[in-house]
């Protein structure tokens, strides 16, 4: 029994060693899991792929316009950045992803300020990465869907209307659509709509967002009259177009918030259809059109890396193709035939490349979606056809949501300060005119 | 004193240039410039859509020299600058009054 | 008794709890580890940084043509992108990394599509990362392999004929070389040849290819006769270069598929070599025509880059710094002395970078690799002769299956399609020609 | 008792299988702790993010000079990167972070050549991580130092002055600066200082020897006589500015040197200070000069990042708007009002943001750092006033050391060699006189 | 023959150069200039300091033309290039004396 | 009305802009030209490879002005751009028969 008892008190000592050890584990992974450092290394270098995206657009954007507007096109990228980083602190994380406060659609002001956000606190969205890193990932998205807006409305719009805008909008369009898609018990999000990295609630509702400001502020100048495209330096928009599909994998394979498979596959299928649709969209400018362009090619990708958007957590490689081949496709007939036709000025396509390519994906999600790539999403191939009407509504309700309030807000600016530049302004350009600073003297 | 303005594909600047110093002239002012004629342009693609660009890219040269001078010039910009194609440009002639070196303060032929 | 029976009780229950959390890590561990974030993060990442490097390379090279070339010349690596990451997925992976069907020189097809991978399958090639982010990661080094080519062969080849040969080329010269060199059982992998990132595989391979197309396409109207060069916009090629440098991190450190002291070596010897190379050619150019060019910097440290690569996770960083010294002489050398006698017109350098500084930096890791750093890897200088000698064979097959196969690509496609633009074509320039575009409306 | 025997005996096996798996952890957390896969992989990828920092800051300052210019200015950053990368393996980092040789001023040449270092050696610095990148990491701080007292230099710095500079100056002052600041032991790391990511060190130091260097070359010519200022393309500016914020997060989370919720929280506190600082500024010169300009906004965001700097790991986000608030108006009233009335030649105003927002980033370190942050700051505003005095102490002696030294160092550069290009030299443009190169063939 | 040179606002070329192709000009000769005039230049601003750039961008044409078809010419400049604001620019008029197309060598009214 | 074309260099142009201004010139067109002349150009290095670029930047002022005002805008040229430096540039005069403001239809003297 001695021999025993001084084993077992060993044992016992060392038990309780391990024990103190051990049992937060466990506690934790029953409650809050422990913060997991290849998971927080990811989503840190996710978030920070994601803010470059921003500037990104700039440039993609800003080697479109005549060189007259290229700085001004270029900052209202930039200027958005910095609107949207300080309104998301201080009120607009909290409406978007804090804890609901009326029928799924609104977040509570809870985090107002960040002031009850301490710095080791677990996310409530994934656990094993603090909310401060959250709040910054979540952030980027809200950025880039306020910049891509100003693709509709460039080459006209008021520098300081513009600002005002961001502030609006993000305030009262962004974050509802968050909260209902993504928050913890938003509306859309307890309907079971899948959208893994934003399709509705970056890419259709800036598209649609975008329209609506484009319509507002009526066509250039010269629009459809004489030659008004005459892009400065078309590098500048490759250099853009690839900064983003850099920055996109943090966008999509970041939004697993974790280092998995999962965030893999995300990264994969982004890549994928990416290519595929820059190759569709290049092919079909090649045979409408005669030659295959660098701007096709590079539209063709933003394309894919919209429609990808909200399928990349839960399609196959094979699926990733088939939705690349055909937003290609249909953002070109976008472009080429319904915009002339409808003779709306969607200055640099925001409208016909993202709300379109991201109505596409979302439905894609929803007739694609693999439960062996993401048990958490089954789609039409697989055997849900419900899915389906839960992705159609979703879009829909986004889209008319972002349409209708964005149209007001725009309105409402133009009444209150105006919203387009004066005719004089058009002619000289925005460089000189919102900024005093002139592109290039070379 | 003669000005020889003549437009030429930017191509054959260089070797205009060289023939031009064969036979002495050494100064020559050179300007790029669109030109309309009855060379085309070209077309360019923005999304789908196809826009004619009408001018053509070419070079100006002009020339100030004295008067005997004018036939050779004009001879060898023409050798010089022909491809025998559509586009190959014009020379035009007219008369200077006066030409001074700033440097020198020289005035007439033996300015230039 | 009772006491202990308790204790023994709570004990052994406490135990079976741990015991079912810890049994899978020792299993798994004995066969495939599990999956660490912490690499997968870094991989991730990687893969990401590398990316970014073949629209660098666009740039690197699209500053340094004329500029009714430079939208055409920075095309060719972004439609390689393109090609080669749909090719990539449909067969080519499974041909240059699938279990190894013939003699170590060719993958069979088990992952054509990648339909037989699942999106939490462990890689074969480092068990604690998910399969889909080594498709990934593999994937960028086939894109940038294939874009390096264009290099050669820019100002003049025909933008369709590339595309084929993009296709063609990863298919029948790529994935062998990458099997033979890295896939488990190839060839020279058998034999103990050491490439840690892509000297052989990327760079001698690219290189000779480049050199194969540039004979067959001929020289450029006017090459050594009149100044051909102008280059449009050399901070292009500085911004491509910095881009490069960056995005190199990814490829070699990366290439270490974990978040390692390894890694961090790699790292370090990647960013002294291409610091010392900078310095060489720079001074080299200096000494030798009088001035410090800003190409000049950043050609020697795109040739450090090249050097490192096989040798980065072998050596230590002594050896780095004279890898790098001697390679920026060298490639100076190539380009100013043997480049202008031999007479090809290799445009920008593909072959007298890539595959001469691959060739030294593979002949480098047979010199200077230190089992201290990486006890895989031991090179003539640590008493290992040997190691040369399989070195030589390697860089010498791969550049004769390269050159010969490229050849005899080229040449067919020549024949079928054609492979040079027009003398017309080629004077109005390939922007207007083959993409109707033009560079800049300024 | 055979059962309980039994028992025992199987459980005891276990517990020895168990135990000599777990002991080294805790012996490992007891004295060195084990490498930690997540945080190596985000300092790895924070390392990459600062790297390219040192080229964003060549195209931020190279868009703003002449086109005459801007080779040159882009290559002062470009070259400080290959000499201090060579420079720190060979004996900096020894004397900047090897164990303290001297009063707390400079480290021992233990690492000359890192020759001492194991590639699986733990950082003195945080033993999760690898040596290796730890030197890497620091480097990365030690180029961008250097290159950016370029800023205040350029538009007349002959070249080859410029190379020997950033040789000394890195040795003589970065060095003990660094190892004062952050080494064990140094010097103001004893007294308590505060600098989390370099507002003393990289800052301060920078600037200060910017105004030091500009004060010895004198003015450029024309310098307020006539309009010297034709930016040549601000859209390189606004690029190298988006880079430098995306880099930043590298530099300011990366300072964590772990994947953590600190990381997370500098982070955070990084992006709104900045986006606080470009409002600040952009508004401050609409409001004074009537146009917001886009050289304003992105001026005000890099102030936002030096100010943030130092006190990323210390301060909440409220904090951060408050900075971000003053230090753009900061640096707006120094470029408008002191500078011209002082005279001084700081070309693109290296020491008017980089000293001044670095001197206020620091101070605001001692009035905001919040513990509920990090334990490891607590400032005036949270009960603490004397951390103030240290950080004056600080600032003051950092700024007063490397303006002596520096101006030592140009002053006998341009006694030994000359520091100034000639006039003639001044007017045709550096890039032709100093590279034989231009800028742009357009 | 005569030279005619117009010196217009950049964004009225296209409207000018298709009126002129109506009357059957087929041949111009553009280039970019600056001028300095009644209209004023514009301010930039760097970093709150605010320069005067006087310049205004302007668009020259030259025409080489026979005489007879000056006068419907200048109608035609005068009238498409007019907005009726300060800076609509100038029409000047002097003589040439020959005129050559190098491309066949034909001289005179036959080479314009 | 005579036509003053001055080519000079391209840093002397503000200068020169001001002391015409002085004397009561307000209209200038400015053109920036590549000059061949005396003065040599440039090397410039690729890759080890040394290039001439034989052309250097110039600027080309174009004035028209009543025949009266000729001598003393030369004057003004003369000193105001001149360095003493090889290619200090040329000063070109030649007539001109009719000057039209576009905006106004004044011709002559009154238009300029
Ligand atoms: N009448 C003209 N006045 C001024 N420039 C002219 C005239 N005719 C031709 N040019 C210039 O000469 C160029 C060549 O003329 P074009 O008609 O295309 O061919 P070609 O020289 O073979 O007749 C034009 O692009 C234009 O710049
Ligand atoms: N005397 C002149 N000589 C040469 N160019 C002139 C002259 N006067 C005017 N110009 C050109 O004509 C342009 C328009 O002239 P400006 O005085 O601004 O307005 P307006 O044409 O309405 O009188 C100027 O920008 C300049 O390029
Ligand atoms: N005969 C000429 N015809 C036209 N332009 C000339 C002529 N001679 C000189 N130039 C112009 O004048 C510029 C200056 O001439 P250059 O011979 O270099 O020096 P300088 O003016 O001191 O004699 C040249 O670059 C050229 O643009």
């Amino acid at each position: 029994m001695n021999k025993i008892n001084r084993i077992l008190t060993v044992l016992g000592g060392l038990f309780l060693v391990l024990f103190s050890w051990v049992t937060p584990v466990f506690a934790a992974a029953a409650k809050t899991p422990k913060f997991v450092p290849g998971n927080i290394a990811w989503v840190l270098a996710s978030t920070a792929l994601v803010l470059i995206m921003t500037p990104a657009l700039g440039f993609y954007y800003g080697g479109m316009v005549r060189k007259k507007n290229v700085l001004n096109t270029i900052s209202l990228s930039f200027i958005t950045i910095c609107t949207v980083s300080v309104v998301w602190i201080l009120w607009d994380y909290s409406m978007a992803f804090g804890p609901d406060a009326f029928l799924g659609i609104i977040g509570n002001l809870k985090y107002l300020g960040l002031a009850a956000m301490g710095v080791n606190q677990h996310s409530r969205y994934d656990g094993t990465i603090p909310s401060f890193i959250y709040v910054m990932f979540q952030l980027m998205f809200a950025i880039i869907t306020v910049a891509l807006i100003s693709g509709s409305l460039v080459e006209r719009i008021k520098f300081s209307s513009w600002v005002v805008f961001t502030i609006i909008w993000v305030t009262i369009v962004y974050a509802p659509v968050a909260q209902s898609v993504w928050g913890i018990g938003g509306l859309f999000q307890k309907m079971g709509a899948l959208d893994f990295a934003g399709g509705t609630v970056v890419h259709i509702n800036s598209g649609v967002a975008g329209l609506a400001g484009a319509l507002v502020l009526g066509k250039r100048k010269g629009y459809m009259k004489e030659n008004i495209v005459q892009p400065n330096q078309l590098a500048y928009t490759i250099l853009g177009g690839a900064l983003l599909w850099f920055g996109w994998f943090g966008f999509n394979a970041g939004s697993a918030l974790e280092a998995s498979g999962l965030a893999a596959s995300a990264f994969l299928v982004t890549n994928t259809a990416t290519a595929a649709a820059a190759i569709s969209w290049m092919l079909a400018e090649w045979i409408h059109s005669g030659k295959p362009t660098t701007l096709g090619m590079i539209s063709g990708a933003v394309a894919g890396l919209v429609a990808i958007t909200p399928a990349s957590g839960f399609v196959n490689p094979l699926a990733a193709i088939v939705i690349g081949l055909v937003v290609g496709v249909l953002c070109y007939s976008m472009v080429v035939f319904v915009k002339p036709k409808l003779g709306y000025d969607d200055s640099l396509d925001a409208f016909n490349v993202h709300a379109i390519g991201g109505a596409w994906g979302a439905l894609a999600t929803g007739l694609f979606a693999d439960p062996l790539i993401n048990p958490a999403g089954r789609g039409l191939f697989y055997g849900n056809p419900h899915q389906v009407v839960i992705q159609l509504i979703t879009i829909l309700s986004v889209a008319g949501y972002s349409f209708v309030m964005s149209f007001i807000i725009f309105t409402l600016i133009d009444k209150f300060m105006g919203l387009r530049v004066s005719k004089e302004q058009e002619a000289m350009g925005l460089d000189i005119t919102q900024h005093e600073e002139s592109g290039y003297n070379l | 004193m003669k000005k020889i303005e003549a437009i030429i594909k930017p191509f054959k600047l260089d070797d205009v240039k060289e023939e031009l110093n064969k036979i002495g002239i050494h100064g020559i002012t050179v300007t790029e410039v669109k030109g309309f004629g009855r060379q085309k342009g070209h077309t360019e693609l923005y999304r789908g859509a196809e826009y004619r660009v009408d001018f053509v890219p070419k070079t100006k040269l002009e020339i100030i020299a004295s008067d005997e001078m004018i036939p050779s010039i004009i001879e060898v910009i023409e050798k010089s600058a022909k491809t025998g194609n559509i586009g190959d440009g014009k020379i035009f002639i007219s008369s200077v009054e006066e030409a001074i070196r700033i440097r020198t303060g020289e005035k007439g032929e033996s300015a230039i």
